[in-house]
């Protein structure tokens, strides 16, 4: 058989059942390869439900660094009966399929293409544990032990991340220490280790770290001193707000009476969770919510009376796969146009694209100054496929110097100190942003009716024409301030000249460069730009400016960034391409390279045609 | 539009222990009908904290949409005020409690406000116990959008457009108390004599205060097998879908005794009657105020009073062990874990 | 004086007091000149109270049939001492201030331009009638009597009206007459009658109607078969549900037992409106709700899963001035985004814009025949000028030959026919458009279980990528049967020919109308395009296409109408030029005019700089 | 994953009064947890259908969001379904029936999708009387999501994460018959033999049925206290923000006699004691139901059977005055007043 032969550059499946103890395993697979020095990329594949249902998890390894996803399949392990059938088709010609061979597999499944490992999982475990629970859990840490023989993995790395994780509870070390050993032992008996698919030391690492995008932005969160979160649970923003309370329980309690400085509440739905970030945001403490799509429908109505009566929000949506309930444990980018122009009437949003965990971190941090200093919503949109999969990322840092940009906020003092009439939507500055006051601040003055109905400069209340319009133009001009406030855009220019773009944000980024490497081998040299905020700053303007033909890569079925780069920077739309992905699944660089081979395909034909 | 207000201000006006006169505790003019009900409750409002010598910029004042959820404004000018959304200040109300444990929250809303779209988040705050005085200035009737009728509308009782109300009225009380409220009234917006003193021993209490008050719409709640009333006007005008005409009214008002029952004749010829809760009742028994609820209500009579209190709750931020200082005072030294933490958590994740 | 002289062009303003009975004798006013052949615009402009503010009712009437609102009060009569001052600044100049002498005017406040016509309405109240309601109310017949003396219209007709109106209230039809006569002889011998303004009798009304649109629409909702209609009250969609409810009386109940053939539904929020909307016509029946932006934005989830579910839903959406609370009471055209692409993830949504009460009927009815063969939501986006003020209006009419158009619908004896297995969303037609079943059809075969969560043609769940990508890409190709389906737009090609066009849609029309006449007066020759749905057809792209610059005229801040032509047509941003009104109240030919001009201005600049 | 049936069919299994096997009224295989208590109640819905002799096409079987509102697909495979979205089933319920008054409509939820989110729409669809079996299965907590408390979690409880909960719990048929419901049961999931009469009662009674079931979560409503439940799980191997490991469950069941209380041990090891109403019990006395509640709940105890029942109620249709036949079945001939009324209506309008 003509096996694919690869060292560091690997896609191993795992397949397995929901609910049957295989995340551990495969975490602990993944992290051994990360401290080997070598980049990793793990994605959890799972059902919307608890437990029963097949469920995978798919590592990829590439010393290029490659972080996206790719497709065809160098090593199964399937240990899920269910999806075993499909499994096996599912694995490249050439490829292993690795399985628990305790009962014989049908021959009919046999592939001749595939290199069969049967591993007898069930009857190590059965021999070696007693526990029923053990029994189950173990087959879980066997595979990796034999995977450590069949990919080459250094074994005391695996050791020693077991002896790290349980130096607590100790005495759980020595068994599952026994589980690899037994794996290890077997395939190294019955089989060729390592076998034509191996890795290898590199020194690739650094000192990144290995987290999921969810923790990061809690940690953001907590950095940038929110102390109100407002939730309801929705897959997949809810580990982002269960890791906020981690966090805080590290952080932010008394260690002498366990008092807490922060406050979550579990609200009873999201219009509820938003309504009391805008009510905390408007007493002026940080607040947050996460959530997912149908949260951000639902909060549509709160968004514009934050819109309107200029009360600083900050929103986490954790996008998953649309519309309506759509998918909820797979990716899409699907939420774009939803929150740039969420609710009625004429409004629009700040968003963020955070890229990595230490962006989501960043930017989780940044969307509290942003709120605040423009007094408007700032939603932050991560991915299932960020927010819920571990990657690999910059550490996390933080300037000790930097302060917190509460914005125009008015205390007692300046308050006295003022010898003109105050005025909570009197633009003073020219920028649009007016000054607020915090309720509670000064006995006499300062205070204000905030409401989402027309007022004047003065808060108070008219159904004057000329006064609406002028509060709605300057909400227009604060649109323009934003633009000077928002994080730059990331541009990495080819080395040679190209009038060829390439757009993308969020997790698009990890496949892109990909793609770009890839495309410039195919001489499709394509300068790139990865958007990180909206409204769009000036120098994205200018990229698109500067090409006469700009892809858009996005995980969408209506282009929805597309859209608003045409709409805000009024591009010809025919300068900006859509690359699409959105069947729930990351986009990988060969998609984008095919679909912009297939652009030019297609155009030169019409155009010859 | 009601004019509830005096421009004259007497020099020597009688002032509370923190020196303030009660005029210091009013809001800007109303805009509600002249008459309305809702009036009388700002005044029975401004009042109440004149005499429990409340700091008004330390209260924080929020309400929903409506002709209720107007009336903020309409008192405590020298408070922060937020008219949110319809039927969702309670959400707003609680965040804002969670920034500041140390205001005082004072939400207003009406009965379209709290017993139909706000149903859920009232049930919630409710129990929750988060810490605020909640007022529902009950007509039966949406006031704002012209009449329909409210969920707390009793059945058989009759709306603009003469249909009766098919569906049971929901008790408010009634529905609190079983949602754990720990401070339960009900009055009359003409009965200032019970009002104020209920709005004050609300103010005390920690915890969720809610008072149902009973407060006419003199437009809207009116009943056609009434001699008087508009419908007499709509004889003479014939009604287009706008609501053209609108009888100036009389604020209404009452008074009576402890342990007697009220007739109280509503603008539209209606009679209400109230029966107020006498010295003896027993304010911490729940189930004996839940049949007591259901009693008077079969008999068609409407308790008033304080009906329930619980004084040893524990509030949201004690639920949750929040820090008693206001989460909105703490300063980035005492939020930010800093750059040495994050520099050994990254340690961690390697 | 330099009195304005008119005949048949005016625009008279009448000042009143929320709820002080105005509104009838203001109808009355309008009615009249309307039975006078006379092209007539009455609008309402109310405050977001119940009694006690300034509100005004204008009427302008144009012998050239401008419907528009128009700037320039002629005539204003003033019965509000609280909006006094600034009604008398608000006359042209060359105008006449119409008011209760009972008590004198401010010396300061009379203006050398005005003519100041005093009328005792006060006085003549009390001498003439003892009812205090009386006394309060016919003040506002009086000015109507004068008015007729004032402006020559003919008394008849005004009597005539107040005998319809009272035929069963006879003993009311003296004393209104009485009042009219007062007004009347008062001004006669008081004033130069008829003054410089006067109305003449013409003929061109013809055989229209006269009637606001909320009642329109209601009535093709009637005519539509709609039998469920569920809604939460907001302003100032409440009384489209109050007219549907009103016919349904008429022409729905059973002669002899009262049963009714329709369910009205007070729903406790907008949510559950629209579900109760989604439940019913999933369960076969025509539904509908009304509401305006902030139930927009609370329906947002809902219309997510219709689209997703293919469960068809008629929205009536009466737009009010936003973002959030916005203006209640004030007009304005701004959730077109909102709608177009309500809900998270990718959607896109059906939508029909009325300009006259008879559209409102036609597209009413039409609504429920599209969302039906589209199995989707159907908006029709209608506003508060439209919605609650009175439009001359062609009548009504019905086909009694047209047959309702229920889609694709499978009867018991069509799946008993089927040969094949029947998928739900099975695109056996090509079109996108899958056949459905009703609930309760056949005892085994059709049934199926309706979800917003991925599922493959046979409505099986599934997770697949593949399913879930072919379901959204069918709902894709169903968008383009749509194009197909919806209605087109109007075009009114100018006499010569230009590169120049105007595109408008809803109540912008009358506007735009005018407009049109007086650029080529400028000459700027522009041809016309109104646009009557989305999404938009290919004869609107053609338009766009031989135009070299398309103005888009509209009535919101963001130029949402553009940014859906531009998105969804690829056309070039510059190509669309924006023409926008965004205060609260109508858009006027002199605004757009206006901003033509301006737009030449500045580019002949540029172009010359 | 829960295998509830067996391929195997019996040649001659027994049939209904219509014919119809027990197995006609299975849905598909559920793909909940093994040992479920949701599974119970679909299959006990089965049952009852079954003995009633219900005509499955002519039931709609509604649900909102969770892993209860996943089990309409798993009974009455040839009844129309609806998975509607997460707290807002009770509005596209009652659609569906304005739509068609002949159908029968079952409704399914979890206590997250009605106390939580649905509250609301729970509340209304009650007081309007809808004519629907509703039945909360209700875990105390959220399962799809994970484990996070419910409204419904009683004080003190301990969720997943072993924070207790704060708040009082919401007791569903208090709140339901307080609203006006009109046949008011609990039961639980592991007691068919009190379960399946119940909803056969159920589905006769013409109004708004409600029956909140007792459905243990096997996997999340976990008590660290207990030595059993997948704490210990958790020991071997750390959890990850995944659950990781879901132990396989056997169904709880349980009997026993009308009158007496029994304890039901859950899988987490906590206990439960139920109580079943006796025959004497008067179902009619709602002020005596909501004391007895009160009571039990105090002794912490769960008062299980049907509760309430009052059999004279309008339903929704009949408060509305609708007419007899099925609204969706009427034709364009019913409905449509046709061209001439138009041109009379023209003519009124000039
Ligand atoms: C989302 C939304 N839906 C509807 C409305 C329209 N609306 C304004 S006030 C109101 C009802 C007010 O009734 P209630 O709370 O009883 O107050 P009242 O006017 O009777 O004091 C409604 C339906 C709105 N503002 N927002
Ligand atoms: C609008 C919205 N918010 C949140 C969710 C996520 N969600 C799905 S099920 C669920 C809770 C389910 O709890 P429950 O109703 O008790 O059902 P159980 O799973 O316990 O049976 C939540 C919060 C959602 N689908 N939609
Ligand atoms: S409409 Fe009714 S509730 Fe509103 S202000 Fe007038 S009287 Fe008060
Ligand atoms: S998570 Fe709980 S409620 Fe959901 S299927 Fe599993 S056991 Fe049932
Ligand atoms: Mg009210
Ligand atoms: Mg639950």
């Amino acid at each position: 058989m003509n096996n694919v032969t690869a060292v560091n550059d690997l896609v191993i499946r795992f397949a397995n059942v929901n609910g049957t103890g295989s995340a551990s395993a495969n975490d602990l697979f993944a992290k051994s390869l990360f401290r080997m020095g070598l980049p990793v990329s793990p994605k959890n594949i799972f059902p919307s439900n608890i437990q029963g249902l097949p469920t995978w998890y798919e590592v990829r390894v590439s010393d290029k660094g490659y972080l996206g996803r790719r497709l065809n399949v160098d090593m199964m392990i399937s240990v899920n009966p269910q999806s075993m059938e499909k499994d096996i088709k599912d694995v490249r010609s050439g490829g292993y399929f690795v399985y628990d061979n305790t009962k014989p597999l049908a021959q009919s499944w046999f592939r001749d293409d595939v290199t069969f490992i049967g591993l007898p999982l069930t009857r190590l475990c059965l021999e070696n544990y007693s526990d029923p629970r053990q029994q189950q859990l173990f087959k879980n840490i066997i595979y990796v032990g034999a995977l450590s023989a069949l990919l080459d993995i250094e074994f005391d790395v695996i050791t020693d991340i077991i002896k790290e994780k349980f130096a607590s509870k100790e005495k759980l070390i020595p068994p599952n220490i026994l589980a690899l050993e037994l794996g290890r032992d077997f395939a190294k008996a019955n089989y060729a280790c390592p076998s034509t698919l191996r890795v290898e030391r590199r020194d690739m690492i650094g000192d990144k770290i290995l987290i999921d995008g969810n923790s990061a932005a809690a940690l953001g969160a907590v950095y940038a001193g929110a102390t109100v979160a407002a939730w309801y649970p929705i897959t997949p923003s809810t580990s982002c707000v269960d890791a906020f309370g981690a966090y805080c329980k590290q952080y932010r309690e008394d260690a002498e009476d366990g008092k807490k400085n922060y406050a979550i509440v579990q609200a009873e739905d999201e219009l509820a969770a938003i309504g009391m970030v805008v009510g905390a945001m408007w007493n002026g403490a940080r607040a947050f919510t996460a959530t997912s799509g149908p949260g951000v429908s639902l909060m549509s109505e709160f968004l514009g009376l934050a819109y309107y009566a200029e009360v600083p929000v900050v929103l986490f949506n954790i996008q998953r796969t649309g519309p309506s309930t759509g998918m909820p444990t797979r990716t899409q980018q699907s939420d774009v146009i939803a929150c740039a122009y969420a609710s009625h009437g004429d409004t629009k949003h700040v968003l963020l694209f955070p890229s990595t965990p230490k962006e989501c971190f960043d930017m989780a941090a940044e969307s509290f100054d942003l709120a605040e200093q423009l007094q408007t919503p700032v939603i932050m949109l991560s991915d299932l496929d960020l927010g819920m999969n571990d990657w690999i990322s910059e550490p996390f840092a933080w300037d000790d110097q930097r302060e917190y940009k509460r914005g125009k906020v008015l205390n007692a003092e300046q308050l006295d100190e003022l010898t003109e009439r105050w005025g909570r939507y009197n633009d003073t500055d020219g920028d649009g942003i007016p000054w607020r006051t915090i309720p509670g601040t000064h006995p006499t003055k300062g205070s204000y009716f905030t409401r989402g109905a027309s007022r004047d400069e003065y808060a108070v209340y008219t159904e004057d024409s000329a006064a609406y319009k002028r509060n709605v133009d300057r909400l227009a001009l604060k649109w323009e301030t934003a633009k000077t406030l928002v994080l730059e855009a990331e541009f990495r220019l080819a080395a040679t000249n190209t009038r060829i773009g390439l757009m993308y944000f969020g997790t698009t980024e990890n496949a892109a460069l990909e793609a770009a490497d890839r495309l410039a081998a195919d001489d499709v040299v394509v300068d790139l730009c990865r958007i990180r905020s909206f409204p769009f700053t000036a120098a994205i303007e200018e990229f698109v400016g500067e090409h006469d033909l700009v892809f858009v890569a996005e995980q969408n079925r209506d282009a929805q960034m597309r859209t608003l780069l045409i709409n805000e920077l009024e591009v010809p739309p025919q300068q900006l391409a859509a690359v699409l992905n959105y069947d729930g699944m990351p986009i990988t660089a060969g998609n984008i390279c095919e679909q912009v081979h297939e652009y030019f395909a297609t155009n030169e034909k019409s155009a010859a045609g | 539009m009601t004019f509830i207000k005096s421009t004259f201000r007497h020099p020597e006006l009688p002032t509370n222990e923190l020196g303030f006169t009660r005029q210091y505790y009013e809001g800007v003019l109303s805009t509600l009908c002249a008459g309305c009900g809702h009036d009388s409750i700002s005044a029975a409002i401004v009042m109440a904290a004149f005499e429990a010598n409340i700091e008004p910029h330390k209260v924080a004042k929020l309400s929903g949409i409506g002709c209720s959820s107007k009336t903020p404004a309409y008192f405590l000018v020298n408070s922060h005020g937020f008219n949110t959304v319809h039927g969702r200040m309670p959400s707003v109300a609680t965040g804002a409690n969670m920034a500041n444990r140390d205001l005082q929250y004072i939400g207003i809303s009406g009965d379209g406000d709290t017993a139909s779209i706000g149903m859920g988040q009232f049930v919630h705050a409710t129990r929750r116990n988060l810490n605020i005085l909640y007022i529902v200035e009950n007509n039966g009737c949406y006031g704002l959008t012209k009449g329909q009728d409210s969920a707390t509308a009793d059945r058989g009782s009759h709306s603009k457009k003469g249909a009766p109300s098919p569906y049971e009225g929901i008790d408010l009380c009634a529905l609190a108390l079983q949602l754990g409220a720990t401070f339960v009234a009900r009055s009359f917006s003409g009965d200032k004599h019970q009002l104020i003193p209920l709005i004050k021993a609300a103010l005390k209490h920690k915890g969720f205060a809610f008072i149902d008050v009973i407060s006419p719409c003199v437009t809207f709640n009116n009943n056609p097998g009434s001699t008087k009333g508009y419908e007499h006007v709509r004889d003479h005008l014939a009604a287009t879908n706008t609501i053209d005409f609108v009888p100036e009214r009389k604020e209404l008002t009452t008074e009576y005794a402890e342990g007697s029952t009220q007739q109280v004749t509503l603008h539209d010829g209606s009679v209400m009657a109230l029966h107020k809760v006498d010295k003896n009742y027993d304010v911490s028994n729940k189930s004996a105020v839940s049949m007591s609820l259901l009693d008077y209500s079969e008999r068609g009579e409407i308790l008033t009073g304080l009906l329930y209190h619980d004084e040893e709750s524990q509030d949201l931020h004690q639920s949750l062990g929040t820090t008693d200082v206001p989460l909105n005072t703490l300063k980035e030294s005492d939020l930010c874990p800093g750059g040495d933490a994050l520099n050994k958590l990254n340690q961690g994740l390697r």
